[in-house]
Order: C-alpha cells, then structure tokens, then sequence
C-alpha cells in the first residue's frame, strides 16, 4: 500500500511480504528488508532489524494511521495510485488536514492550476491560522470541505491531477507516459 | 502569624502539577479538593481528588482564571487553602489577594510580594537595591533613551514587556536601524497580552545559560536555597530540559549566585517556594527574573535533595519553619515532553491518546495527567509528561533518561519525545555545551530517524491490514480484545495467521 | 584477575528482575539478551531485550532451569556475562561453574563461595569461626544429640534443612514428645525438596525481627556494607514488606552487625552483591544465612543510598573496585504485591491482567512486568509488583507506601495489594512493633474492609449491566473503544444514558 | 441482581436504581446507598460515598465478574434465585470454582443429600489439591462437570436443590413457606 506522512512529503509504497508472527519481510520502495517481530500482549509489537530493536504501536483514527515507533509519533494517511515525480510532476494526488481544525479560507477553485508552493487552504487550529500549501505544480480536481468545516486528521481536502503539460518543466521527458 | 493547620486543600489547577499537588496533599493526610472545566470532567485531576467541583466552560478564563468561581468552591467545600500550581492565577497577585480575604490560607508568597516581582522593571530595581547584578540595561522604552544605551553597550539589543512572560512583547534588535520599529512592536505587543505596553532595555547575550536558584522562604523570615537548576534548553523561550545541578558551573559562581538569590529573596521578603532566575555568560550572572511559585521543573531539586518541594510549601504555608536545607546527592535531569510537533515549529498537537507506554526502573519518575483514552485539547497548555531521572553521577542520569525517552510511547497525539531523546543522546549534551541556542545550534531541521521512520511505516501497514494496534481508546485488534482467558486467541493468533499480505 | 569489559549481558531470569536488570544494563551501554519460556514468549523481559532467545517449554526445568540451554543461548548470541538474577539458578554453583567454564562473566560469586555458603550448616561453622553470633543449636539430627540440646535450650526449637531454602524441611517443635517426629517429617521434606536430608536444629526465637546486611564485594579482596534492612515483616516464612534502615535499631548494634557480616564476607571470600542475613532478638542478634545474590528487596537501599546496585554488580563483575558506600539519606520501604488470595492462606492466583493503575509520584517506583493483557501463569513465583517508596524520613515514606497502595488497581488476577495497605496504614507498623510473627499478630483473617466490598459489589453490578469496564484484555466497554475522536462517544455516555437499571 | 464472591458466602442482593453518569443511587440487601461516580477515560470510575473515594474497574470473565475497588480485587459470580437462610436453608443454588483448575475428583452423586462442609469435588490449581465443600446442607440437584475437565474461574460445578425436611432443624418454622 501506499503511505504518506500527514503533512505530506512524499508516499513511500510498503509491502508485507511475509509475516509468520516471528520473522517478518517486506518491501519499502521495493527495497526488501527482513527482521524479527513480537507482538505484545497489549497491541503493540517489538520490530527488530538489522540489530535495532523498536517498540511499535499503533491505532486506526478516522482518517490517518497513529503509530509510535520508540518515542517517535507518526500520523500517515493512504493513498491511491503510482503518483510520484516520475508521473505526471505531481508529488500528491491530495492533500490532507495536518490537524484537526477549521476551514477558515479556500483559497483556489476546481478546475484551477496551481504552483508548487501555492496557498490551498487556510486552517484554524489551536487558535493559530495554517496555510496549507500545494506540494508541486498540479490542477485542482475537487476540493472536498468549504469555508467553516470542521476537518479531522487526515481527511482529504484537495484531490489534483497532473498540471497541464508545460515544456519548460524539467519533469517533461516523463510526461509522456 | 500564628501557624494553622491544611485539614482541606483545595488546587486551583489541573494537569499533573494538580495531580502532583494531590499526592503530596495525600500523603500528608490533607483531604483535597479539585477543580475542573467542562474539557476536564474526566481528567485524572478531577478523578484522583476527594471531591471535584465543576468551575465552568473549558476557556481558561470561564474555568481555571475565574477567581470568584475557584473562591466559591473552596467555601463550598470547607477548604481551608488553595495551592495555585503554576501557571493560571498562580503568579496574580489579586488572586492571593482573594484568597487571604476569605481567610483561606493561600499556598504561595503574600500578594504584595507578587505585585512586586512581577513587575520586571521593579524587580530588576529590587535587585538592583539587593546588590544582585542585572544585564546592563535601560529602564525605558523612550527613543531618545533607548537609542543612547544601545549605541553604548553595542548591538544586539533586547526589548523587552515590562509585564512580560512567555517570550511576548520581546524583540531581539540587531542594528540601530530596526530600533524604533521594535520598541513600537513590543510594546504594542505587550499592550495586548498584558494590558500593559510599558517596555525597557537590555544588552543581549549572545549565548548565554540559564540556571536560577530554588528558594524557600518562611514566614518567620527565614530563606533558604535548594541548589540550582540549569534550564537552557529552550524552544520558543521556553523550557523544555533541565537539570541539577548546573554542570561545569564553578563552585565560586554557584557560592555567588546562591548569596544573591537570598540577598533578593530577604529584599523582597520572600515566602513559601520561589525561584531566582539568572542568565550566565561564562563566570558572569545576571538576574532575570523571580517566579513567585513552584516550577514546573521543581522535580529535579528534589530527586537531588531528597525533599517533597509541595510538602514544604504547604507546611511553610502552615506556619512552620523551614529548615537547613539537607546535603545534595548525584544528579537529575527533566524532559518535557510536550504535545507539540517537533517538526513543525513546535506546534501545539491535539488529540486523545490511544496507547500509552511510560517509562519506569530504577531513578526515572514520570508526572503526568495522561492515560489511555485521556484528551489533550487545545484550550491549555502542551505539557505531556515530565519524565525525571536520577543518577549518581551526569553520566549516570543522562543514560538512564535516553533509555527511558526509549520506553515512552505515545498513539495519538504528536509528542517531543523522539526530538528529547536525541537532544539527550546527543554529543553536545553530554559534554554539556549548554546554552539557550542548544537546538538550533544542534538541533536544526530535526526529523526522526531513517531507522524509526522505517519502523514507523512496516507498522503502519500492519495496522492498516488489521494486524497490529489498537483503534483509538485502547481496544486492541491483535487479539487481546478476546473473551474469557482460556478461548481468549493468544497475541500470537493475529500475526502467525498472516503468512502473505500486502496488495492481492 | 585482570578486568574484562561487558558488551554483550544474557539475563537468565524472567519477570521484573530481568526487566530490570536490561534497564541498567542499556543505560549502561550493554547489549541485552533476554531468554525466555515458551509462557513467556510475548513476556515484557522478552520485549524489552535486544535479542530473545527461546529455551525451551514453560516449565522451569526445560527452560529457566536448564543450564545446557541457557549456556547455549549466551553462545549463539556472543554474550560475554550473564546476569542470574534471584532464585532460578542464581545461588547453583554448577550454573556459576558453567558459565566460567565457558569464558563467560558469572554476575555473582565464585561458585566455590556459593557452594560453601548455600549448604546451611557449613555457612553456619563459617559464621562462629569468623566471630558472627549464631544462634544457639546444634549440627545434627541425630535424635539422641538433638534431644539432649533441645532439653538444655528450652522449647520450642527449630529443626531445619542444611541444604533448605523457602521454609521447606523446617519445623517448630513445641515439645520434647514431638521432636522424633519432626526430625523424621523435616528429613523426608528436605531429601524430597533438596535432595540432601540433612537436618539440624536451633533455639526456636519466639518474636525476632529479620535485619540484613547489604554486602558487595570485588575481585580485588575489598567487602563494603550498604546499609541494613529490616524484612520482618512475612508471609510463609517469605518477606512481603521490607525497609531501611531497620527502624528502632541501636546504633551500636546496627554498627556490631555490619562489622559481623563484613567479617563473614571476608572469612568466606565474598564478591559481588549478597546479603547477609540475621536475626535480631531485642539487642542480640544472630546468623542465620548469606544469600549469596541480589535480593528482590535491594530497590530500598537503591534508594536510600542513590546507587545502582545491578550497576554495581556488573562493574564488580568487570574487575572494578567497590569504592567507599556513600552516606544513606531518608527511609524506603518495599511492598511485595504478589498473585495470591491473601483471604485464603495466600494460595497463588493466576489470570490475565485486564486493567492496571500502577501508582506514580514523587518518592514512588514501581517495579513491575505485568501490563495490561499480560498473564500469571502457574509456572513461576508470584511476584506480581515491587512498590517502593522513599521518604525523607520513615513517617513519609510509610504515608507516601499507603498513598500508592491507595492508587494500585489490578484487575483480572487477585494480589495481596489490599492486606498490605492495611499493613503499611495500621498502628503497629506506624509504630514499627515489627515481628516475623506481624501478620498472625495484627492482621488475623484478614478480609477487604467493607468499605471496598460495596465499592466492588457496586462496579460488579455496573459491569454486569455493561455499564463499567473493560473485558479481558484492555477493550473498554464504557465509551473508550469507539470510533476516531470527535464520533467517539465520551466516557459519559455510557453512564449518562442509564437512567434507570436493577431488575427488569 | 444476585451477586456472591466466586469463593462462596453470602450472596447479596444489588439493585442499580439511578445511575446518572454523576450521581449513582442504589440498594445493597434493601438497604439504599447514594453517592457520586466518575467515569474515567480508561474504562473505571472513581466512586465517592460517604466522604470516601474509591477507584473501581471491572471486567466480565467468561464466568465471572473481577472487579478492583482500589487495590482489593474481587471476583463475582451472578446466582439465581432469592435463595438464602431464610429460605429452605440453602446457603447458595450452586458452588463455583473459585480458581482455574482441574476436576480431579467428584465426590457426590446427583440426587445425593450433602451436609455443611461435606467434600463434593476435588480441584486441582497451581499443583495444590483444593477440596469445594458444601456451605449448607442440600441436596445435590445436578454435577455439571466430570473428572478430568478443566474449569475456568466461576464456573458453576454442582447445583443444589434444597436439603430434605429435617424436624429438628433450627430453621424449620421457615419451611413450610
């Protein structure tokens, strides 16, 4: 399946191969890595890989994937489809709330080209105002929440599709896949 | 004068410092009274109390600032004093005001004391008049004024609120040029947040530490000091690891700052527990500020000394004396482990915590209001957890508390204990390069580790093919949610019946 | 001779001493290697270790037991020392042999110590030649010798096993015309426990206290004391309740016992952690064995000395010198809260943990391997968790012991945790009228007061209704096992919306 | 409803009258008691009756109900019926098995007359034998385990039906009701 972080950056494809409740294999970008995993009576597991142990627990919320790995909190989201720099430019094919909040603006349109780096949306969350941002150049296919939503972690806000060919961008040899 | 005895405390505050405050309180065979909001119905605080009154809506100020309403419920309840914690009313001067009107006795320095010191400007007068060094500064936020010091003690400069805290209604100041644009910001600032724009000056260091003095004042007259602490590590002009005592800080300067510190503390007449603040810039101090109530990082002075700090404060309160303080031992270091996201500017994380692992062993003590299915809103602060660890020696200590950032795990709600863990694990820490700038000298840019991250994804999958975790509030999908013992599939089933997965 | 650093410790034992041995040992650096039985496979020791290796099935003698195994296990993981724990095989001086014979660092004496030490009889002809009072008795159980001395010191007498350990083969004989008998009955119960009949007899003490001296010693001849403990306080003839320092106790006699038990350790050529034990009979005290281990009750002189005392053992182990016992400071207490009924002659209990509160606070640890889903089985002792609490003084450390016990809550297994509450809250504690005879004396028959017993015929009524609780395993059936935050039911609902309930 | 502890006793009668998610009013053996109660985030509560707070938690067992009412654990087992001293002389309609374990003896037959304290099955646990004795005189209604068969906590081993008529039992003028 494909995972992103929450607050995007890139999705990385992960793969359990194998997993026979002491010996685990998968695949993270196609990379295989194999290791050893416990579960625990109280949900979690202890992963161990190439000589690291690490505590992992994790919980299902409504929209995003909660996990610890040793101190360290993660919230991914799944998404859909091979997207990625080598297809279409688009580095998403959404973006989602980084927290919960409020839909204080939307800032672009369906149907709307947008550079990277471009505002989208702006949340209110813990009474401070975030501009979510376009993580690369795309086209606004459906925009999913309207001024005044309450929004939750990880619910998809903005779907995209690729932006209109431009031969300047230096991704274009892929384009035409 | 008369000393009178806590049958009943009430805490106006919530959080761990409340269920702190309780435990003590306890322990000590006074009955304890909580307060809640709306939000905290349920919090730990409110459960662990003999009793708990409902103060009004979650907003701080229709719940823990709303003097009348705390007042009402500790009448209503037969409390005889009130323990403010830190934060909220503990540092308000009309607040302890109140309380001593209703002949409550209030766990804390007498209001005019508070008034006094909490003003900067006055305070750095006080120390002045005390002998205490202060930064070289100005006490105006006039142009004229302003730019003259400047000129003379040389750029950077500070601005800072005259009522300030929190690092609001301060402006560092390069060049001459942004002057006049700075003081009109910070005191417009200060304005705001305090209802109060008056403004001053001071020369700022470039890298300096942070350590103050932990004291105890009796009402009898007599204060004594509980070591130091050094707190340089900041985000934000806020703490978030300290310890005791200061390393490398040489035994003449500590002999100075401790002498000035109760030079002050006499000054002001000083009582129950309070901390002198200093910066130090190699062998040179400055005070800072004096905070009229326990600190959040209390816990360290007393793993060092062996001392219960709210205990004192309450017998202090109670009338009695206070006594020598007892000889140090090793060292303790704190984390804060904040619901923030350390990736993102430190910004307030929310969320209700679906798995909870804290650390335990020999030396390590955790504070804190959270378990699993508790809420953390945005309505107060980010404080987590406090975890403390103790050590015979830094070394000692300082391994002791990676290994337990190691065995803290939280779902559902972004923490700093990854970040904290490598601060601690970090070279710099260990040799002790301490100085307000720690994390973004060492620090920049952090992210979790290549390993982590890697773990964090195989388990993401698991928990998304159902193999692993519990969904939010602690019921768990890998297996442990089964019936009885005997038909109950052992945490094994979830996993061993998964040979091949991922995309079919 | 020479001292050889540890990277890489196997632990072979289970339960809380293996977790905590892991935690100093990673705070020390050490690689951790944890082995475990086929009931332990998800256990919190197996977890927490680097690496673990299965021995072999639940039964101790195919796994913690079985030397071959856990030798092996060492050897495949490049273990370089190995850290026995308490019972298991932590005083067999074959396992020490063993482990020596296979280049590995034994944590603990050399097996030729613990051979001499383990056998009661011999320990006891160490103890008169090095000076040490024993207890006035007699080396045999020939019956004609026995009856002879039995007549000259008076009964009752005690006949008990050289080889013995846990109360087996000892007996209190009350009168001359039951002595046969008994040295008959303690024979067979020593030859079948010990394989080793051998019995000898000593002057039954009607009302002693049990104190202990904390011992280390190195490879380089030098013994230090850290310290007493009182651990009168029994069940079964095993501690349940243990504290320093011995409350009460001269210090003249306090400083003759050190001395006793360091002239014993250096008679016997003493290294690594152990405990010389007596028993104390107003002012006069008396040998009654070395064990030759770490103790379960050493986290109270942890925490009155501020060491690591698992930490001591693995430097000492390295070749390191002991250096001179730091000054002790303030009082710790110990509570054993073990799987047991203790309304029913603290016959074992097992089950599943379904829910677990462990207290918190200043001044209180915990050691513990149970969370919640994890399982007392038949197979092992029943050891559930340590609660140690540290005071300033023994007044505070015994309020702080109640207040912890207060906060304690097990649900799935019963455990002793409620008699000792009583115990550590009653007078005769707060007075100290300790005795190995406390329990028949102030706490006969013991049940829950009635208090609790509505308390919990209440919750059983609500969780009957589906109103309370989780059901085995953690999964709450009051509002927490619901959906994502905000579509979570709070924990009200489930409450609120039962209006009216009892029979329909 | 009727609820004794797995070990045996009394057995008392709780009715839940009022249970508002704040205040809790109910009756133990007719006798009512009001208090407060707390519901806790983790699935206990924290009662408060008579000035005195008490942290419970509880959990349903396949037979049984545990429940910790501050470090006291308890076990329960719901029984049918107002049975009792006042009625037939029964001191409960069944015995439980106090622990797991194994049946190694039955030592009554069904129809089978008992007397107060008279053995009726021989349990194994943790390696010790346990005798289950009668708490009253009764007789022997139904054997619902045989040797050999594992038995968890609280499971109902033998139900009883009231003892025949005996003139010279104290509670005989309670007999004819």
């Amino acid at each position: 399946m494909r995972l992103r972080r929450i607050d995007g950056g890139p999705a990385c494809e992960v793969e359990i191969l194998a997993c026979d409740g002491k010996s685990i294999r998968v695949t993270i970008d196609g990379v295989e890595i194999a290791g050893e995993i416990e579960p625990a009576a109280d949900g979690g597991a202890v992963l161990r890989i190439d000589g690291r142990r690490t505590r992992v627990a994790g919980a299902r919320a409504r929209h995003a994937i909660q996990v610890a790995a040793g101190p360290a909190a993660f919230e991914f989201v799944t998404v859909e489809g091979r997207v990625g720099g080598a297809h279409h430019g688009l580095a998403a094919a959404e973006v989602a709330a980084p927290m919960p909040g409020k839909v204080l603006r939307v800032l672009v349109e369906e149907g709307a080209v947008v550079a990277h780096g471009q505002g989208l949306i702006v949340l209110e969350a813990m009474k401070m105002e975030t501009t979510i941002a376009a993580e690369s150049d795309a086209t606004v296919k459906k925009i999913r929440v309207s001024t005044g939503d309450a929004v939750d972690h990880g619910q998809i806000l903005i779907e995209f599709s690729p932006a209109p060919a431009n031969p300047s961008a230096p991704e274009s040899p892929a384009q035409g896949e | 004068m008369t000393g009178r005895k806590i049958r009943k405390l009430l805490i106006a505050n919530r959080g761990e410092i409340a269920l702190r405050v309780i435990r003590t309180a306890r322990a000590m065979g006074i009955a304890t009274v909580a307060v809640y909001s709306d939000a905290d119905r349920s919090a730990a605080h409110a459960l662990a109390a003999d009793e708990a009154i409902a103060l009004g809506a979650s907003e701080p100020a229709h719940s823990y600032l709303n003097i009348a309403a705390i007042i009402r419920a500790a009448r209503a309840s037969g409390a005889d004093a009130i323990h403010p914690g830190y934060g909220f009313l503990s540092e308000r001067p009309e607040f302890a005001r109140a309380v001593r009107d209703h002949e409550l006795i209030f766990v804390g320095p007498p209001a005019k004391v508070m008034a006094a010191l909490g003003d900067k400007v006055a305070a750095r007068r006080l120390a002045v008049k005390a002998g205490t060094p202060v930064v070289p500064g100005v006490e105006t936020g006039e142009l004229g004024a302003a730019r003259k010091f400047a000129d003379r003690a040389g750029y950077p400069i500070l601005v800072k609120a005259a009522a300030g805290g929190g690092g609001r209604g301060m402006r560092v100041v390069g060049e001459a040029s942004a002057l006049e644009a700075a003081l009109v910001a910070a005191a417009r600032e200060a304005q705001a947040a305090f209802g109060d724009g008056r403004v001053f000056l001071e020369k700022y260091l470039a890298r300096p530490r942070h350590v103050e003095i932990q004291l105890l004042g009796d009402r009898h007259g007599e204060v004594v000091a509980f070591g130091e602490r050094d707190c340089s590590i900041q985000r934000r002009h806020q703490k978030i690891i300290e310890e005791a005592p200061a390393p490398g800080l040489a035994e003449a300067t500590r002999t100075r700052m401790v002498e000035a510190a109760l030079a002050l503390a006499r000054a002001a007449g000083y009582q129950n527990a309070g901390t002198a603040e200093f910066l130090l810039d190699g062998d040179e101090f400055y005070f800072l500020e004096v905070n009229a109530r326990l600190q959040v990082e209390h816990p360290v002075t007393e793993l060092r000394f062996g001392r219960d700090l709210v205990a004192e404060q309450l017998r202090i309160a109670a009338g009695e004396r206070v006594g020598a303080p007892p000889e140090p031992r090793g060292c303790a270091i704190e984390c804060r482990i904040n619901a923030e996201d350390p990736e993102h500017d430190f910004r307030p994380a929310t969320g209700r915590v679906a798995s909870l692992t804290l650390p335990a062993g020999p030396g390590v003590r955790v504070d804190t209001h959270l378990g699993v299915g508790a809420e953390v809103s945005p309505h107060y602060d980010s404080l987590a957890a406090k975890l403390i660890a103790y050590g015979a020696d830094r070394e000692e200590a300082r391994a002791r508390m990676v290994a337990a950032l190691e065995e803290f795990s939280l779902v559902g709600i972004r923490t700093t204990a990854a970040l904290l863990r490598d601060v601690i694990a970090s070279e710099a820490f260990a040799r002790a390069d301490l100085s307000t700038h720690f994390l973004e000298e060492h620090m920049p840019r952090w992210r979790p580790d290549d390993g982590a991250t890697r773990a964090a994804l195989i388990a993401a999958a698991l928990v998304a093919e159902g193999r692993l975790g519990a969904t939010r509030g602690g019921e768990s999908a890998n297996g442990a949610a089964g019936g009885a013992a005997k038909a109950r599939p052992s945490p094994w089933t979830a996993l061993a019946g998964f040979a091949t997965g991922g995309r079919r």
